[in-house]
């Protein structure tokens, strides 16, 4: 899995390429959470679009996430999701607590 | 330019993978599973489908039955017809009460940011979950799936 | 933009796949040696040597040692460091005369169109190939591989 | 594996596309036997270009052909081989018997 990041004033732009599962998740975590300390983020989208497989674990990482963000006040969204994590994410009632967007200047808009 | 098509249906079919229970094996089984349904000419769906569940029932394997100890899983896949069964077996601590692991958001393993959802996304993807578990011998997932595909035929 | 590869090498892993004796496994087999090899980080010749040497194995126990009767093949992958070693097994009927079976074009099957050159194309495109059998009892296959790759880094 | 075929006056271009092992090699051989008794082809040329995977039965296939046509006095060729399986032809002293050519145009030349 291949992590890209941006920064757009206070907000975190991460696009995730490759396979999201418990083996890349423990990793993901770490350097999410460093780069969110480094880059004193506030809110924090990820770019799902070139992420090509992801399972239950991937709904760990992004829960975790917004759990430290909202903690500070910052939202969480989530861009270019596939019909077929669309449909993990709402079994998880992901979207009462996370925003979904077509693309990141949608999200932008709304942080 | 003529074109002939050299593909070969049967429906009979049988693979056992035992494995180490390390995290980097988990994509390997996804793979393994997809290609081994492969002969069932399945949609792009159908792969994705099975790729999750497998996923879900080896990572449990992982974190929960040896909780990250190396130890083995054992994944065994049988076609008969255009239906694929798939079983992922452990020896591992065991499930006490397989009702409220099958719950939405139960997890026993929040710390490790288990999101609760594994036995869900399962049940969602495959047509048929069953699970067996006894304490501190082991569990068996087994999961059914019926490919579209051979049924349009 | 930035980059972070997210990627883990471990350097000790083990595999076993046992399957049906059918021709259409041949690529499965083939599959799953390939993807098990990818931790290694190989080369796409690499990866093309070995499904080429997993294919002449296992066809050869589908065709030789249970001639085309349904039996069960086993593959074994075992990854230390950065080396692959691959056992192709089966309990057939065993290879009577071991140096003759390796030489080139020696074929016992050439009604069936065999070539001779299955054990050949082993040896040239793996580093080493090891071969045990008794009659009646079935045939054993030990190939190992070193990837370059590793070594670069 | 896929096979498609043209011909040109008394030669047959078959291209194979895909993996060419033991499973596929029985059905290839009465295909191809039957096309070369249908177009009463007198010469036959592979084209590989597509072929992305070989082992020793595509050998035993293409003798296999061989053979044949060589009894009735014509000719059999190889086109735009790949290294790995040129490596392979080699080792079977192949080209002893077949000849090989960059293209179908410079085979069709020599048929
Ligand atoms: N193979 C297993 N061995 C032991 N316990 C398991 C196993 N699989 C699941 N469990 C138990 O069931 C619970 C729910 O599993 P699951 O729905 O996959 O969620 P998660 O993996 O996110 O915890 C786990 O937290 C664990 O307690
Ligand atoms: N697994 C096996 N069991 C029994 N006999 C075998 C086995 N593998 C190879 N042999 C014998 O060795 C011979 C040479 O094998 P090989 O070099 O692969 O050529 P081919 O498969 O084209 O015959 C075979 O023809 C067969 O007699």
């Amino acid at each position: 899995m291949q992590l890209f990041y941006e920064t757009n004033d206070n907000t975190l732009i991460v696009k995730l390429k490759g396979e999201l599962d418990h083996h890349v998740a423990e990793k993901i975590r770490v350097e999410l959470d460093e780069m969110i300390s480094n880059k004193r983020a506030k809110n924090l989208i990820f770019n799902l679009k070139e992420m090509n497989f992801m399972d239950s674990s991937g709904i760990g990482v992004i829960i975790g996430r917004y759990k430290n963000i909202n903690k500070l006040g910052g939202k969480v969204a989530v861009v270019a999701v596939s019909e077929k994590v669309d449909k993990i994410f709402s079994l998880a009632g992901l979207y009462r607590i996370i925003s979904k967007y077509k693309s990141e200047k949608d999200a932008l808009k709304c942080m | 330019m003529h074109v002939k098509e050299c593909k070969n249906m049967e429906y009979k079919n049988y693979m056992k993978l035992e494995l180490h229970s390390k995290s980097q094996n988990e994509a390997f089984a996804r793979v393994v599973v997809a290609a081994f349904a492969a002969q069932l000419d399945p949609t792009i769906e159908e792969i994705s489908d099975i790729k999750t569940a497998v996923s879900e029932a080896v990572t449990n394997a992982i974190i929960h039955a040896y909780e990250e100890k190396n130890a083995m899983v054992t994944i065994i896949c049988r076609i008969i017809d255009n239906e694929l069964e798939i079983i992922v077996e452990d020896r591992g601590k065991g499930i006490e009460d397989i009702e409220k692991a099958k719950e939405p958001l139960y997890t026993s393993k929040p710390e490790l940011e288990r999101s609760g959802m594994g036995f869900t996304v399962m049940e969602t993807f495959m047509d048929k979950v069953d699970v067996y578990s006894e304490l501190g011998e082991g569990t068996k997932i087994i999961m059914t799936k019926k490919f579209k595909s051979l049924d349009a035929d």
